[in-house]
């Protein structure tokens, strides 16, 4: 087992763990922070899938970004919200979970089946890109590459999403601004 | 020369024809007359009368024991028969057209005072000339079915004449048992009528009962012995017109009407018609019918003579005596006395309008009391009169004359028609057994009890005093004979009731013109002693039993039998005939009627309400598999998804983790599904 | 070298505890952690497919654009939630039922 | 124009008129009708005036000899295998529809001049009262079986809502009684009419052809058809002929009506608002009687000749029956009306003696009877809408009070309970001749049974006697007291001439029947002749 192995394994593990950590968590400040975990973990697995940047952008904008952002709502919104948004009766199996619990394996199952049933590493197009050498070698730099892609193949994209992202920043303002006695 | 005579004939038929109309005229004009009480009216119906009777006497005297005259003309077509209407002149028909008009004209005079004061004068003469047309026509007709026509006409006009007074009750139930009983005889009539067309195929009197009739040079049979009931109609007809046992009771009710309407039509001409009948059809019966007939006659004339002797309704007696004459008629008839029935009945028709018209001034007088001093008494009663010879002289001395008319004295009219009866009918019973003997004892009889009665009548109303006096002393009588109308008529009534209008010999019958006119006359020749000794035993024992009478009422003698007596009762109450009606005829026929209404009420409609409340039924239990069983399956259904809408709709918690829930389970079970298969 | 089939494995670890998480919280906060850890799960796969192609970059880019996506959702989310809370003094989706039948 | 056809259509046309104008001319609806209706009586007048008789023109069972004819083509189809179907607008009349028509218009007129009693929904009253008009004098002029059972239809329309919306208190109960038993009849003549079309073909065209007059005409059935004179083909086990006649009869029976199919009667007459009952017991009964001599009796002889002892029977038991049922009554107009079924089962005596005074006595009687009834009607109807009441014991005395009325009253009673020199005399006495006539003539009745109906001339004496004694004379005093007294006001002027030319038609007929039996004296005649002819 190599490095990298061993690594992908134990991140998986503390990504999976942290995770069901989130689900089980009674307490949601708990569990926003254990979902901090979780995402660190998931940058980890970024870079073992030789995607380095995405894992950067994942610890600015997810940690950095979102994580901050909920914990900021959550604390700004004064005494009574937070209570109120803590009190919350969450063990992990109860009876009205149940059902929750029970989809959620089945669909666990039913994807790992049709992962097996697929049989995906030995799929047609990766062995053309395989063939092709189009695939990233530990020793790519990749950012540049992005870079240009961005502002080439992919800059309508970039720049709808970036239209996207002013709408939803000015939406939420809006949304969350203090009312003016109506 | 035919054709000479021929131009006489028709002028003669014209005349018998005018006769006929001219009431008919005045009748139509009376209905035109304005006004209730329009004294024109009475002129107007007097005048006709008048012309029809001096016509008529020009008839008579063209027609009378000449050859017979007939003409006709064709009225209408049915199937292959053609009806004609025509007139017949024979001997029969003069002699009635004339005493019919002679009879109604001084009954026309006598309404004009008697009517006087009635608020409906015109209305009276209006129908008074409507009887005296169909009188007069039904007489002089020619065919059978006219006859049956006029029969019935007569009949209405008195329905109409007895409830002239309609608001009497007694009156217009009087009026309604007189057209009913009368209807009765109808349609024997009419029944015999048809008959006789079935088996002759014409209608026509000459061609039937004429010299060659075809009922003589026929045997009148009909399979199955229809010709009895034939017979029995005519029979039945007879007796309804005439007042006969068992359809006589309708005449003494019939008094109801006004007393000059009672003497022209219930005694003298209307009654008679059932006789003419007779007269006219004679060759119909046989030798056994005649027999039936002479019974009935004899029998009915001694039962109303009976009923006579206790009544105290004026009226009411001289109905009844009406009715006994009129069996004398009948009886007549059925022993042969073909002329001698005529000849009473136009001796009859003489004194008894007379009686009938002093009775209607008596009664007037008496009314005028009873109004004047407001007494509470029926003016018709005869108990409560009494010495009025000295009041009404003339009324008295015509009263007089009819009725020893009426019990047949000698000098007398009816001395000559009666004892030709009774002398023909002991000839007729000798040689017979002893069981036909009884017919002219009973006559014999008869005659006697119209003697007690009529003397009974006279003493009680003119003799002894005046009885109302005994009720109110203060009764000032001022009455007299009356109007010129009444002392006219009854004086022209009073000599024909004598006996030189028909006979100038005055004891012997034989001698009478009216048998010269007819030719089936027996027993005319003086060949056996009942010719002498009948009028001399009969009319010794009648002054004996009206020497009785007035010993009985006038002196006060005790009554020959008892006013409790089984007897006085029978005779009191009219034998209880109409009681015996009453209970077995007309209750029957109003149960029947009844029990019709209940089957129509109960059995046919309720058939009909079965079959519809099983059609409802029916209906019901189609409707219940309808809404059950077929509209079941429908809604079954439709609750079937009813129920997985619900129960989809549940779904629609609005909870959005439920929606995402089962998205996803559904979404899963697509997977395994796909597995799995 | 890691198999593909090993990150995705992962991924549908993390999907499916997304997927509880989303039904069985009656948290709106929880919920959108759960949806967020979704939203990982998804880019996780892009990410590891992505590595199949290093000329055009397709999974990679597409993964950062949801990344960036996946913000500016928590974030219009968070003044959603916050909004709801204010009208109904609770944040249980379960008992912001008026669109029940 | 065919002058029968305009005789027909006039009422429809003002009809339509009437359903054209605005409500607001309400008023006008009833000048409009009787104008109609004055029209109607006017043509047939004229074709009463202009009607030839004698041999040549006896009509019967032969075409040519129908008077006034018009015959178009009118449902031709081409069925292929099945031949051509053929319905004729055929129309005509011979001597026995003549005078039922002069009668009908006379009559109709009478039921317009009653109709000033009513108040509400006028146009519809008037528009259903001419569609009513028009389908009764169809039925007597049609002589094609399909035309025939089409007007006959469409008068039960126009009857069931004239009588279920403008009647008395149980309208709705009579209504649907009076429908049900006349649909009752006329569903199972349209079976027997379809089966007469299959039996008969017109020698003519050699198609299958509704035309009674070639019914009549043993020739012209295949031989193996259903109705074959020869064929003596069975249904249900009977002589097919035999279950043709009863079916028919049935049918024409209810209309008449005989007795165990009478209760409709008296219930829709005495619903019925007064024009409606005119119009029922005047005209209507008498299709009943008609139906019976032109379809019955025509197409059907023989069987007519064997069932005659029955129809007389029939006749008989209606006759004594119906007076009886009328001895009891207290209600005016059920008097009448149960008197109607005692009148017509005279009727029904003289057809069935199958002699020519009979039918003629018959014809004679419906005649009469449709003035006599519309008279009776108009009468009970005068004091009914004085007072609402016709309870016999609620009045005595009426003749004080009302002299005028009484008068007319006691015209038409005696008329009605055959007082010679009246026109029903003449009806009954001459159904009687036939009927006494018959033993010796065709053996068809027994004596007994003319004697039976001769007895019911004495019964209706004593119910219209009974009535006019109870009601009329006596002493005046009302159930309603005062207020009925000034109610009760004579009759008006309107009154006096709707019923005086009725009275002095009935006693124009009684005088000179001729008027009636030289125009049906050849017609009757034939038919004897003709009915003889097929028995032979």
């Amino acid at each position: 087992m190599t490095m990298a192995q061993a690594l992908f394994y134990l991140m998986a593990f503390i990504a999976l763990a942290s995770a069901l950590f989130v689900a089980a968590s009674k307490s949601l400040v708990r569990s926003v922070f254990m979902f901090f975990v979780t995402l660190m973990a998931l940058a980890g697995l970024y870079v073992l899938a030789l995607a380095d940047f995405i894992a950067i952008t994942q610890i600015v904008i997810y940690i950095g970004g979102i994580l901050v952002l909920i914990l900021f709502a959550f604390m700004l919104s004064g005494r009574e919200t937070l209570a109120n948004l803590q009190q919350q009766d969450n063990r992990f199996i109860s009876i009205g979970k149940l059902p929750a619990l029970l989809l959620a394996v089945v669909f666990f199952m039913v994807m790992i089946n049709i992962l097996f049933k697929t049989d995906v590493n030995h799929l047609l197009w990766l062995s053309k890109a395989i063939a092709h050498k189009n695939v990233f070698s530990p020793s790519d730099a990749t950012v540049s590459n992005i870079g240009i892609n961005l502002m080439t193949r992919y800059l309508l994209p970039f720049e709808a999403m970036s239209i996207l992202l002013m709408m939803a920043l000015i939406g939420a303002a809006h949304l969350s601004r203090k009312e003016k006695k109506a | 020369m035919e054709n000479f005579l021929q131009a006489i004939d028709t002028l003669t038929i014209r005349f018998a024809l005018a006769a006929v109309l001219l009431p008919l005229f005045a009748f139509v004009i009376n209905i035109c007359l304005p006004g209730k009480s329009n004294k024109a009216a009475g002129w107007v119906s007097t005048l006709a009368v008048l012309v029809s009777c001096a016509l008529s006497v020009f008839v008579f005297s063209r027609a009378w024991n000449q050859h017979q005259v007939h003409q006709g003309q064709l009225w209408f077509t049915i199937g292959n028969i053609k009806l004609s209407a025509g007139i017949l002149l024979n001997n029969l028909s003069v002699l009635m057209l004339l005493l019919v008009s002679l009879i109604a004209l001084p009954v026309h005079i006598y309404s004009t005072a008697y009517m006087n004061n009635d608020e409906n004068y015109k209305r009276y003469f209006t129908y008074l000339s409507f009887f005296c047309f169909s009188m007069l026509a039904l007489v002089v007709v020619d065919s059978l079915v006219l006859f049956y026509i006029f029969w019935e006409l007569v009949g209405f006009s008195s329905y109409l004449l007895i409830g002239f007074w309609f608001t009497r009750p007694k009156a217009i139930l009087a009026n309604k048992k007189a057209f009913i009983m009368n209807r009765i005889g109808d349609v024997g009539l009419l029944t015999a009528i048809i008959i006789i067309y079935v088996v002759f195929r014409t209608f026509d009197i000459e061609q039937l009962f004429g010299a060659n009739a075809l009922v003589r040079s026929t045997a009148f049979q009909v399979p199955g012995g229809w010709q009895y009931v034939a017979c029995g109609g005519i029979f039945l007809a007879v007796a309804a017109k005439s007042a006969q046992f068992p359809l006589h009771t309708w005449l003494p009710d019939a008094m109801e009407g006004p007393t000059s309407v009672s003497a022209l039509i219930h005694a003298a001409t209307m009654v008679a018609a059932g006789v003419f009948l007779l007269a006219r059809v004679y060759p119909i019966f046989d030798s056994q019918e005649l027999v039936v007939l002479a019974v009935i006659g004899c029998f009915t004339a001694f039962m109303a003579a009976t009923i006579a002797l206790t009544q105290n309704d004026l009226k009411r007696i001289l109905a009844y005596s009406t009715i006994s004459q009129l069996g004398f008629m009948i009886m007549a008839m059925g022993i042969g006395a073909y002329a001698s029935s005529l000849f009473h009945l136009a001796t009859h028709a003489f004194f008894k309008c007379l009686l009938f018209l002093v009775a209607g001034i008596v009664i007037h007088q008496v009314q005028h009391i009873k109004d004047e001093y407001q007494l509470d008494i029926d003016p018709q009663n005869i108990l409560y009169m009494g010495g009025l010879r000295k009041k009404m002289p003339l009324t008295f001395i015509a009263c007089l004359i009819g009725g020893l008319a009426l019990v047949g004295l000698p000098l007398t009219s009816g001395y000559l028609s009666k004892d030709g009866i009774l002398i023909q009918s002991f000839e007729w019973a000798e040689g017979k057994s002893w069981l036909f003997k009884l017919i002219p004892i009973g006559a014999l009889i008869t005659s006697w009890l119209t003697a007690f009665y009529v003397a009974r009548l006279i003493v009680k109303v003119f003799f002894g005093e005046f009885r109302l006096m005994q009720f109110n002393p203060h009764i000032k009588l001022h009455i007299s004979d009356g109007a010129w109308q009444y002392r006219l008529t009854l004086l022209f009534l009073a000599i024909c009731c004598l006996f030189p209008l028909f006979s100038l010999h005055p004891v012997l019958y034989e001698h009478a013109w009216v048998f010269s006119g007819f030719s089936r006359i027996t027993g005319l020749d003086r060949v056996n002693i009942y010719h002498t000794i009948i009028p001399a035993g009969v009319n010794i024992f009648s002054i004996l039993v009206i020497y009785w009478a007035y010993a009985v009422y006038v002196r006060q003698k005790a009554l020959p039998f008892p006013e409790s007596g089984l007897l006085f009762k029978l005779s009191y109450q009219e034998w209880y005939v109409d009681k015996f009606y009453n209970r077995f005829i007309v209750m029957p026929v109003m149960t029947l009627s009844k029990t019709a209404q209940w089957i129509d009420r109960n059995i046919i409609d309720g058939f009909i309400h079965l079959l519809q409340r099983t059609g409802i039924l029916l209906s019901k239990i189609a409707e219940w598999t309808d809404r059950y069983i077929v509209d079941g399956l429908l809604h079954l259904i439709a609750d079937l998804v009813l129920g997985i809408g619900n129960f989809a709709r549940n779904f629609q918690g609005g909870k959005v983790q439920y929606y995402l829930f089962s998205m996803l389970a559904i979404i899963l079970a697509i997977f395994l599904f796909k597995i799995l298969i | 070298m890691i198999p593909l089939s090993d990150f995705l494995i992962v991924s549908a670890g993390l999907f499916c505890t997304g997927l509880y998480i989303i039904l069985s919280k009656h948290n709106a906060i929880q919920i959108l952690i759960g949806i967020e850890l979704m939203l990982n799960a998804a880019v996780l796969n892009l990410v590891a497919f992505g590595k199949f192609d290093r000329l055009n970059n397709g999974g990679q880019l597409f993964a950062l654009f949801a990344i960036v996506l996946a913000a500016a959702t928590t974030a219009v989310a968070l003044a959603i939630i916050l909004n709801v809370y204010k009208k109904y003094k609770t944040i249980d989706p379960g008992k912001i039922d008026e669109l029940r039948d | 124009m065919n002058i029968l056809s305009l005789l027909i259509f006039t009422p429809l046309l003002f009809g339509l008129l009437i359903i054209l104008l605005p409500s607001a001319w309400r008023a006008s609806f009833k000048y409009i009708a009787l104008l109609a209706t004055l029209v109607q009586l006017g043509i047939s007048i004229w074709m009463y005036l202009h009607f030839k008789t004698g041999t040549a023109y006896a009509g019967v069972n032969n075409e040519g000899q129908f008077q006034f004819v018009q015959k178009l083509p009118w449902i031709n189809l081409d069925l292929g295998t099945l031949g051509k179907m053929q319905i004729d607008y055929f129309i005509g009349i011979d001597g026995l529809s003549i005078t039922l028509v002069l009668m009908s218009s006379v009559v109709m007129v009478i039921a317009a001049l009653a109709c000033w009693e009513i108040k509400s929904n006028l146009k519809g009253f008037f528009s259903l009262f001419l569609l009513l008009n028009a389908a009764v004098i169809g039925v007597f002029c049609a002589l094609d079986f399909f035309l025939f059972y089409i007007f006959y239809e469409l008068m039960l329309l126009p009857l069931y809502f004239l009588i279920g919306m403008w009647g008395g208190a149980r309208r709705e109960y009579a209504a649907i009684k009076f429908f049900l038993y006349t649909l009752f009849g006329s569903v199972f003549m349209l079976l027997v009419m379809i089966g007469l079309y299959l039996s008969v073909k017109d020698p003519a065209t050699g198609n299958h052809t509704f035309n009674i007059v070639q019914m009549m005409n043993p020739a012209n059935y295949d031989a193996n058809s259903v109705f074959s004179v020869l064929g003596h083909q069975t249904l249900l086990g009977m002589p097919a002929r035999t279950v043709g006649f009863v079916v028919l009869f049935i049918a024409f029976a209810i209309k008449v009506p005989v007795v165990p199919l009478h209760t409709w009667l008296p219930d829709a007459h005495v619903e019925a608002p007064t024009p409606v009952s005119i119009i029922l017991a005047g005209i209507l009964l008498k299709i009943g009687g008609y139906g019976i001599i032109r379809v019955c009796l025509g197409i059907f002889p023989e069987v007519a000749a064997s069932g005659a002892f029955w129809l007389g029977l029939l006749g008989v038991i209606s006759i004594l029956y119906g007076a009886l049922n009328a001895l009891a009554q207290r209600d005016l107009k059920r008097m009448i009306a149960y008197s109607s079924v005692s009148h017509m089962g005279f009727v029904l005596l003289g057809i069935a003696s199958l002699t020519a005074e009979g039918i003629s006595g018959a014809v004679m009687q419906m005649v009469s009877h449709g003035f006599l009834a519309t008279m009776l009607f108009f009468l009970a109807g005068v004091v009914y809408n004085r007072v609402h009441d016709r309870d016999i014991y609620n009045f005595r005395g009426l003749g004080t009070a009302m002299p005028r009325y009484t008068t007319f009253v006691m015209i038409a009673f005696f008329a009605s309970l055959g007082l010679p020199g009246f026109s029903a005399f003449i009806g009954e006495a001459f159904s009687l001749v036939g009927a006494f006539e018959s033993p010796s003539v065709n053996g068809a009745l027994p004596y007994w049974m003319a004697v039976c109906g001769s007895a019911g001339i004495l019964l209706s004496a004593a119910y219209f006697l009974w009535t006019l004694q109870r009601m009329f004379f006596g002493s005046l005093s009302l159930k309603g007291g005062d207020v009925w007294k000034t109610a009760l006001v004579d009759l008006n002027f309107r009154e006096i001439i709707t019923l005086l030319p009725l009275a002095l038609l009935t006693l124009a007929l009684g005088v000179m029947p001729s008027l009636v039996f030289d125009k049906i004296n050849d017609s009757v005649l034939a038919l004897v002749e003709f009915t003889k002819h097929i028995i032979r």
